[in-house]
């Protein structure tokens, strides 16, 4: 019955206009938690606490050089060298319940973090949390450059529920009183009702209510999108033409736009011969990204990285060193061999020979079940032997794998690296020094191939604390020109932040065209796209 | 006995186990008369088809066991008889324990472990009399039970609350319950003890007398039967070889097989007499010898006795009609 | 009254030792929630976030293993079993309350059907030897042979599509909050017909080929050819005899399989994206979220041991021979 | 080897017991588990038992009476709970081992059950092989091996030999399961044997085969038996000496024919009252009275046996003493060259009534 | 007083030769049993795929081809995954992963069954009580879960580790047989009558009672196979063993994870499955074959309807014997029944 949402729909559908919105996420049975800060709670895992708590400013993940949206901020400024952030806070917006939202909230918002290292996931180094009149500024102990998006999303909870709260870190937060458009109407361990207010600072949206239903498993999810039961989602497809587009291809859309963050090949830099960035740019120039693009990643889930830098494009474009500008990615076997003879390799019939004459042999591990980087593998193995490297894949449990990831233990494995605004996330995750750890010793954050370049952890230092604009620039340039000569990994897919969506009942998506927001329903930008939705009838 | 009239008359019956090729017959050719009234004693070695022979009888014979061939006529007092082969299944059960009951040799495994003893009793009167009201049918068990000496509050008892003896003679009062023509017996007392099988038996002779049943009692132990039973018939491989009045083939048997089996009991009395017992061991259903199955172990035989089939039949030498032999001794061979 | 007795100093012995191995389970082994929480979120949680992940499920501190052991009997008989850190901070008992009964109806229901029919069945199969019913046998084998997942997902591709009368995952309608009431109710039944249809049909096959061996082995005993030689009805014979008595080892036949059953519904629960307990331990074991782990385990092998416990008792009533007198 | 044909030295004691007790432990219910003292089954009470060389003695008694008990006791299967086995004098008690091995060279027992106490999953040959081996007499080649064991089995009548020895047991008929069972035994060469049973199981018509073949081993070789039976006829037939026991005690012993014609204590008067007779005059149709019985036929309780003689519950001539006394043995006169004849019952005390 | 020396000599048995089957012939017997047989057969089949399967692969299972996804073929009978690999060539290299753990987790459980099972039963008293509290534990305790949840735990878990896991926790049922049986063997009088002519323990466990129990081993390893090899492929589909090997339990971990019957991909799904299938039922055949060897009330016998006098066809059942002819010396009377209405309706 489930198959047609319209039958179902009834209680709420009047008419032919649709004002409901399902969502749906492939994340299981949840339980009631509408704890914003939690990634483990239900909103987060739906996505829905964006719906209830809004940022002081909204920014978009995939136009990382835009300016933001004022949102419960109406302005923000940074001083001392980004130091310093001080915030003027909207009037008149209410909370569900009614009250005001004040700078006091924003402030306490602030306070909580600081207060409890459980929230802080940011690992944000807060000073001061002032606030006076409709002001709230804060001061930092370092330079906050890099974590500018993090903190101006920076999400408000209503002081007087809040501060009743034994520990916030550990509430479910049964009523969840926001700024945000909509209210929760009812929970189930399947689906989380939200329904619209009736006020709202800005102009109300044509979303009468949101239906978030969380499916078990990626099958599920994928059944219900293209039946129509979920309009919305945020699932890996294989195939995704024939199972979803082909079911109602005047509908049934998806957008994957990249954001900044890469996937890609880590190598363990310390193995011999891999120490050797000549064996890992020629290793490079045969891994087939489109392959693995259209076989691993079916075709759209974690685009291709077409700059050679490593930087994810359009949302990175403009990060781009001017000397690697149309420096695009391509399979190129010849110019492999030749790296490789320039090197002292040997290719001998189809086995390539290090300078020492040792046979190169790689072994490729990721966990058994991510069938997508698995398959990864599969095709890098393939592509390697082209130059005479003979590979394995190696289908490990999830903890033994991230163990040896973790200690530096393997030759090369699938792997991401973290996120931001800017590349310098990728490349600080990638390279940084001094987050460097001997092989065998675990607990790292991040430099799991222990790339050991000094020039690079100054470049990464230099980035974050810089002065001025130039001086960044400066520093991540020679950031890519490491990453382009010494390929401590090497790139293959960008992150994304996309959706599935169908423009049945609703139209005014975010799309190509329209790059608005990221189409991911979990992303704090659902908000606005649910804002710009209108029913598809009208 | 003469002049007694039959009860139940077994003709030519034979017995299969298994079909075709692989037929093996258990029982051949018997032909034997219960009388109205008597104990007819069936003895005979280990193996040699007494208890196919009961059990073909009354049809309960388990797979792969098939009758092939005889009849066995009923004699209902003061009705047509009728061949217990040709009635349907309907007419078999409503037959059965009405005219016909059995008691096997282990009261354990005869009744069902699950079920109170009176709930198994009222079972039998609620399928044959299923017009008697429930307390009619409880008054009669209770009856049937003080009978055989078993008191009406064990009732309820279950049958390992029991010990041997008490549920033989459940089993036995069962067997009575609806005051049946015709008991057969196989062997039920072999697991008791002789104080307590001599205490049973005593113990059903005394219902005989009140409720003129006839009995066929099977055994191995000959001196019980000698001293129980009115008749004897003996069995070797499948065929009845001598029947004769207890008495009569106690001191006098005709067959050598009836002689020698007789002479492989210590008596308990008397003066001790030398024992020879029977040399060589009992014939295989599937090889059996030719002519009288007898022959290999018997110490007269001959010629003869190795390739006819000797028929039962009452010999010549006696002309006593009470008893036949099956024998090629000269005297022994049958009358005409 | 004895033998009750002894069963439930074993069944105190058993819980005590699955509820010690349940606390050694996450003591002994390698990788913890947070690492599992990083690496399912892919590069979307940043690394910054371990930290005050240790801190946040309260992983950095350490006792006694000893003291932790006396402490986890305590929450144990408290009734608090932690919290999960899947759904941090939920405690594993609400989240096994929540889907607990779902299990219970979709496999308790279906595995006593299952039984009911199965023996059913097999009685008929045992008793009528020969009869059609023997061909029955072989594709009852073939289906038990048959994996639980791969039936329910063929099940799903062929009769759960577009449009179909069965939905294809889900314990009721997406949209329904749950209600005594009959829209609810006859959500969650049709959502149920198809997981159910798919345990029945792999599960039933044992019960007959079980049953209809015990009929074969009972109808030989001496009790049954006196039954016959009663003159009793056929009714009557095949099942207040034979099929009475035929039951008995199937009933603790049944009580050992439930342990094998609630871990083929895990199956079940998974491919029909049922809100059931086998899939919380599936998606515990993913997440390294032990508490969580901790908990169904504990729930399946108390629930498993109270069916033992009740078959025990079904047992002792059907067969009179462990009553003892006094 | 031939029977070394010495003159039978009757009266030799091979094996001997005195005050022979076994109590089994009954397993214990929860409701008893803290009490002090734990029920027991009286199995086998004060038994006085002497096995002579070249002499048959048997034990007679109704089922349950502990026949075997004192068989597996007398052959160190069980450990008594008290009194005493002496072998050729010399008290022995061992539990395993070599010592158990020494002394099962000299004592060997034959079970009830032909089709059971053969392995099935091996052969003849196996059998007789392991217990030559076992007692060290299989000799030191193959050749040697083989001719023992044609020897054993020329001695229990399977000839010719080659024919019995590959067999499997279920291959046999049960006299010749039970003549592999005998061979089996005398393998270890020894002085006595415990028959428990050994004839029970079989057919009538083969039963005396296996009688006579331990008669004339009893004589060839100079074995002491005894010879358990709940058949009181085949102890008159068999045995030199009869015991009967009631409830596991002793009631009555003495040589077969007195104890068989002249019985004396109650209990051994019943059961031979019993026994299928067909000598007997009075039938059992006949208007007779049912052997006197007071107590239905049923034995009593081990657990809870009764006080002073344990047949006093049914005894139809019981004294006010017999419940109270526990009645000793006490010597019966002489008749007709009876010997030692003697009977555990008042009725015999000097002065009582008779 | 004695019997005369001629009696004995007569009482020497020379009867007929009773079947003189050869011993080998009566133990293998059971493979005679149709349904053993058949079994057999087929699991002969697998075992020989499992030995020579990678050899006789049309192609390497994890090489890539440019045929996606493509339906079952001359190229490829099975048809192909969405990295072009053969499936067939999967199936065919996969059965040995599942040949192996199926045994292996068989023989570990087999003989920890038989080492607390025997030993138990057999040593009686505190041991018994100790190893059977724990084998009803292990009973108890649901196997599956546990065996998630130490084989997901346990890095780096292999086809060798995901069999000793299975093989650890399957023990208990057979062990639990074993012990009852063992319990009825003790008391056997050959177990005796071994101990009275001086067999040491020992050998009275491994010679006298371990042979007698050869059957119930034999079917408590089939079951224990059935048992992990299910297990085994639950495991690997649901994403928890290690799969760098083929197996069955992979293939379909694949299909599930590319949706493979939502994108119409049968060919993908239902090899792997129908091989199972085929496997647990040749497993459970060769079973029945062992418990109708052991108890052969269970075999149903081939001929169970005959033809009766009148030309109908009766079954052979319990409690009816069929009557097949009549002598034709005296008609038979005329059944008349007695249709009294005392006794009741026929
Ligand atoms: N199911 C069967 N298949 C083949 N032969 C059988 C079967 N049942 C019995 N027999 C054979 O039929 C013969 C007669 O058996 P029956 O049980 O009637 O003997 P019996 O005289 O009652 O012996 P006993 O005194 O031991 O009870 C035996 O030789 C036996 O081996
Ligand atoms: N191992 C044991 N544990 C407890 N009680 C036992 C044991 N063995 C024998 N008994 C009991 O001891 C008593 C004597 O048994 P025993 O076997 O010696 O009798 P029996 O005279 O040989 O009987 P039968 O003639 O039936 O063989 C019986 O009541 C029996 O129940
Ligand atoms: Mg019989
Ligand atoms: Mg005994
Ligand atoms: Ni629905």
């Amino acid at each position: 019955a489930c198959s047609n949402g319209d039958t179902n729909n009834s209680t709420a559908n009047t008419g032919g206009t649709s004002t409901v919105l399902n969502v749906g996420m492939p994340n299981g049975p949840q339980t009631e938690n509408h704890n914003p800060f939690l990634g483990s709670s239900s909103g987060a895992s739906l996505g829905y606490r964006w719906m209830i708590y809004e940022p002081l400013v909204m920014l978009n993940g995939i136009k990382p050089k835009e300016p933001g949206k004022p949102w419960l901020a109406t302005e923000w400024k940074w001083a001392d060298n980004f130091t310093k952030l001080s915030f003027t806070i909207r009037d008149g917006v209410k909370w569900s319940d009614g009250k005001p939202m004040t700078a006091e909230d924003v402030a306490y918002s602030f306070q909580l973090r600081k207060d409890n290292e459980g929230l802080n996931q940011d690992a944000i180094p807060y000073g001061t949390i002032t606030q006076t009149g409709d002001k709230v500024d804060l001061t930092f102990t370092r330079s906050q450059f890099v974590n500018q998006a993090k903190l101006l999303t920076v999400f408000v909870v209503p002081k007087h529920q809040w501060s009743t709260f034994k520990d916030p870190s550990q509430d479910v937060v049964k009523e969840p009183i926001g700024t945000g458009p909509y209210q929760l109407k009812s929970f189930t361990p399947q689906t989380t009702t939200l329904e619209l207010r009736d006020a709202y600072w800005q102009e109300l949206p044509k979303v009468k209510e949101l239906r978030y239903t969380s499916y078990n498993d990626n099958n599920a999810q994928t059944t219900a999108l293209a039946n129509g039961a979920a309009e919305w989602s945020f699932v890996f497809i294989p195939n995704y033409k024939a199972v979803y587009v082909d079911k109602n291809p005047d509908h049934h859309k998806l957008w994957f736009p990249a954001n900044l963050g890469i996937h890609g090949l880590w190598i363990n830099t310390t193995k011999k011969p891999f120490d050797n960035p000549a064996l890992r740019r020629a290793m490079d120039k045969v891994i087939n990204r489109d392959d693995i693009f259209l076989q691993g990643e079916a075709g759209y889930f974690y685009p291709k990285v077409e700059s050679i830098t490593g930087i994810p494009t359009p949302a990175g474009e403009s990060f781009i060193a001017p000397e690697f500008k149309d420096k695009v990615h391509a399979v190129d076997v010849e110019g492999a061999k030749a790296e490789l003879a320039a090197a002292g390799f040997k290719l001998e019939g189809d086995t390539l020979k290090d300078p020492s004459g040792k046979p190169v042999t790689l072994t490729l591990t990721n966990p058994a079940g991510w069938s997508d980087y698995v398959t990864d593998l599969e095709i890098i193995k393939d592509n390697l032997t082209q130059i005479g490297i003979k590979a394995t894949v190696d289908k490990a449990n999830q903890d033994a794998w991230f163990k040896a990831v973790d200690e530096g233990n393997f030759d090369a494995t699938m792997h991401w690296t973290n996120g931001g605004a800017t590349p310098y996330d990728i490349y600080q995750n990638i390279m940084d020094g001094k987050i460097l750890k001997p092989v065998g010793k675990g607990g790292v954050s991040g430099n799991y191939g222990r790339f050991d370049s000094p020039e690079a952890t100054k470049a990464l230092d230099e980035y974050a604390n810089a002065k001025d604009d130039a001086a960044r620039t400066t520093a991540l340039n020679t950031l890519q020109k490491i990453m382009v000569e010494q390929m401590p990994i090497i790139p293959t897919s960008a992150s994304n932040v996309g959706g599935m969506y169908s423009t049945k009942n609703w139209v005014g998506w975010p799309d190509e065209q329209n790059q608005y927001a990221p189409a991911q329903p979990t992303q704090q930008n659902a908000l606005q796209i649910v804002l710009n939705l209108k029913p598809a009838g009208a | 006995m003469a002049g007694k009239e039959p009860v139940l008359e077994i003709r030519d019956f034979s017995v299969d186990y298994g079909l075709g090729d692989q037929a093996v017959r258990a029982v051949r050719d018997v032909t034997l008369t219960l009388h109205r009234g008597e104990v007819l004693g069936l003895a005979g070695e280990s193996g040699s088809g007494k208890s196919t022979l009961a059990y073909g009888v009354t049809r309960l014979l388990p797979p792969p066991g098939v009758i092939s061939g005889g009849s066995v006529t009923y004699h209902p007092p003061g009705d047509q008889p009728y061949d217990v082969m040709a009635l349907s299944n309907a007419e078999l059960r409503a037959f059965r324990w009405a005219e016909t009951s059995i008691v096997f040799q282990g009261a354990m495994n005869s009744l069902n472990p699950v079920h109170k003893i009176s709930t198994q009793l009222l079972d039998v009167i609620k399928a044959h009399e299923p017009r008697l009201s429930p307390q009619a049918r409880l008054a009669r068990a209770k009856d049937m039970l003080k009978l055989v000496g078993i008191s009406a509050d064990r009732m309820d008892a279950y049958p390992h609350q029991l010990s041997g003896g008490m549920r033989q003679r459940v089993m036995i009062g069962m067997a009575l319950v609806l005051e049946p023509q015709i008991v057969i017996m196989d062997e039920p007392t072999t697991a008791l003890d002789v104080v307590m099988q001599r205490q049973i038996l005593a113990q059903l002779v005394e219902l005989r007398e009140r409720l003129g049943f006839s009995v066929l009692f099977i055994t191995h132990d000959l001196s019980l039967l000698v001293e129980f039973s009115d008749r004897i018939a003996i069995m070797y491989g499948g065929r009845i070889v001598e029947e004769a009045k207890s008495a009569d083939l106690y001191k006098d048997s005709l067959h050598p097989y009836s002689e020698r089996l007789l002479q492989s009991f210590p008596a308990l009395r008397g003066p001790r007499r030398e024992l020879s017992g029977i040399p060589g061991s009992p014939p295989d259903l599937r090889g059996m010898p030719s002519g009288c199955a007898f022959h290999p172990r018997c110490p007269h035989a001959f010629d003869r006795c190795s390739t006819d089939v000797p028929v039962l039949g009452v010999p010549a030498a006696r002309n006593d009609p009470s008893r036949s032999v099956a024998c090629w001794l000269p005297g022994r061979i049958p009358v005409g | 009254m004895k033998f009750l007795l002894q069963r439930l100093a074993f069944y105190l012995f058993t819980a005590w030792a699955a509820i010690t191995i349940n606390f050694f389970i996450p003591r002994l082994i390698p990788g913890d929630p947070v690492t599992s929480l990083i690496t399912k979120f892919q590069g979307q949680m940043s690394t910054e976030a371990i930290n005050s992940l240790y801190v946040l499920f309260g992983l950095d501190k350490d006792a006694g293993v000893w003291s932790q052991y006396v402490d986890y009997w305590g929450q144990v008989f408290r009734g608090d079993l932690g919290l999960s850190f899947t759904f941090f901070p939920t405690p594993v008992s609400d989240i096994l309350g929540q889907s607990l009964p779902w299990t219970i109806a979709l496999v308790g229901i279906t595995t006593f059907a299952s039984f009911v029919i199965g023996t059913g069945l097999g009685v008929l199969a045992g008793w009528r030897r020969g009869s059609w019913l023997d061909g029955l046998l072989p594709v009852a084998t073939f289906l038990s042979s048959i994996p639980y997942f791969w039936l329910g997902l063929i099940a799903i591709a062929l009769l759960a599509g577009q449009g179909s009368f069965f939905p294809s995952s889900g314990g009721y309608e997406p949209g329904l909050v749950p209600a005594w009431d009959g829209t609810f109710i006859g959500s969650a039944v049709q959502h149920s017909l198809l997981p159910a249809l798919t345990i029945l049909i792999s599960s039933v096959s044992g019960w007959i080929l079980s049953m209809r061996n015990m009929m074969v082995t009972v109808a030989s005993e001496d009790y049954i050819t006196v039954a016959h030689a009663k003159g009793l009805t056929e009714r009557r014979v095949m099942l207040g005899y034979a099929a009475r008595n035929a039951l008995l080892p199937n009933v603790s036949g049944f009580a050992l399989s439930l342990g094998f059953i609630v871990g083929g519904t895990l199956l079940v629960e998974i491919v029909f994206s049922y809100p059931g307990i086998g899939y919380n331990l599936f998606q515990a074991v993913g997440a390294k979220d032990y508490p969580l782990m901790q908990g169904v385990f504990l729930v399946i092998t108390i629930s498993v041991l109270v069916a033992n416990l009740i078959a025990d008792i079904a047992y002792l009533l059907l067969d009179p021979r462990t009553r003892k007198e006094g | 080897m031939t029977a070394t044909q010495t003159e039978p030295t009757t009266g030799d004691v091979v094996l001997e017991a005195e005050n022979l007790t076994k109590h089994f432990p009954v397993r214990r219910g929860l409701r008893t588990l803290f009490t002090r003292d734990r029920p027991t089954v009286h199995a086998v009470d004060d038994i006085q038992l002497t096995l002579r060389r070249g002499q048959v003695t048997a034990l007679v008694g109704e089922s349950g009476s502990g026949k075997s008990t004192v068989a597996r006791l007398l052959a160190q299967l069980y450990s008594r709970t008290s009194g005493d086995i002496r072998l050729h004098g010399e008290s022995v008690t061992v539990h395993g081992g070599r010592k158990f091995r020494a002394y099962c060279r000299q004592v060997q027992m034959i079970f009830q059950d032909p089709f059971a106490s053969l392995n099935p999953v091996h052969t003849v040959r196996y059998h007789l092989t392991r217990s030559l081996r076992i007692h060290g007499r299989a000799g030191n080649s193959a050749a040697e091996l083989e001719r023992n064991l044609r020897d054993l089995l020329g001695r229990v009548q399977l000839t010719p030999p080659e024919r019995y020895l590959d067999k499997f047991p279920h291959e046999l008929s049960g006299g010749q399961r039970q003549r592999v069972s005998i061979a089996r035994a005398l393998g270890a060469d020894p002085q006595a044997l415990l028959a428990d049973e050994p004839v029970s199981m079989l057919d009538v018509s083969i039963r005396l085969g296996v009688l006579n073949l331990l008669r004339d081993l009893k004589e060839r070789l100079d074995l002491a038996i005894l010879y358990i039976t709940h058949d009181i006829a085949s102890a008159r037939y068999f045995a030199d000496e009869t015991l009967v026991m009631y409830a596991g005690r002793m009631v009555e012993g003495g040589d077969s024919e007195s104890v068989t014609q002249r019985p004396a204590h109650p209990y051994t008067r019943l059961l031979i009252e019993s026994a299928p007779d067909p000598d007997r005059l009075d039938r059992v149709g006949d208007a007779r009275p049912a052997p006197d019985d007071a107590g239905g036929g049923e034995p009593p309780s081990l657990i809870a046996p009764p006080a002073g003689c344990r047949f006093n519950p049914r005894c139809p001539s019981a004294l006010p003493k017999c419940s109270t006394d526990l009645p000793p043995r006490f010597e019966l006169p002489v008749v007709d060259g009876s010997k030692g004849h003697w009977a555990a019952c008042w009725l015999y005390e000097e002065g009582a009534a008779r | 007083m004695s019997a005369p020396a001629s009696t004995i000599t007569a009482v020497t048995p020379d009867g007929p030769e009773v079947e003189a089957a050869p011993a080998k012939r009566r133990r293998l017997r059971f493979v005679a049993n149709p349904k053993a047989a058949t079994g057999l057969v087929v699991l002969a089949f697998f075992c020989l795929i499992a030995i020579i399967g990678p050899w006789i692969a049309p192609y390497d299972p994890s090489a890539r081809s440019s045929d996606l996804i493509q339906p079952p073929s001359a190229q490829h009978w099975f048809g192909t995954t969405h990295l072009g690999q053969d499936i067939f060539s999967q199936v065919v290299v996969g059965t040995r992963g599942v040949m192996f753990v199926g045994l292996l987790a068989g023989i570990v459980a087999t003989v920890l069954s038989v080492l607390i099972g025997v030993s138990s039963g057999f040593l009686g008293g505190a041991a018994d009580e100790g190893l059977s509290a724990l084998a009803n534990v292990f009973l108890v305790i649901p196997a599956l879960p546990l065996i998630i949840i130490v084989a997901s735990t346990i890095p780096g878990a292999g086809d060798l580790m995901v069999a000793l896991v299975i093989g650890f926790t399957s023990w208990a049922w057979g062990a639990r047989v074993l012990r009852a049986q063992t319990l009825s063997l003790r008391r056997r009088d050959y177990v005796e009558a071994a101990r009275a002519t001086g067999e040491s323990t020992w050998r009275i466990i491994t010679v006298e009672i371990l042979p007698n129990l050869t059957a119930i081993i034999a079917s408590g390893f089939i079951g224990t196979v059935i048992f992990a090899v299910m297990s085994e492929i639950t495991l690997a589909f649901i994403g928890i063993s290690t799969i760098s090997e083929w197996n069955w339990g992979t293939i379909l971990f694949w299909a599930q994870s590319q949706q493979a019957l939502a994108q119409g991909a049968w060919w993908w799904f239902v090899p792997a499955g129908l091989a199972i299938a085929v496997l647990g039922t040749a497993l459970s055949l060769v079973n029945f074959g062992i418990d109708e060897f052991v108890s052969p009330r269970l075999r149903s016998s081939g001929h169970t309807r005959v033809r009766t006098k009148d030309g109908r066809t009766v079954r052979m059942r319990v409690g009816f014997t069929p009557v097949l002819t009549t002598s034709g010396k005296d008609a038979p009377v005329t059944p008349v029944i007695r249709t009294d209405e005392a006794k009741g309706t026929l």
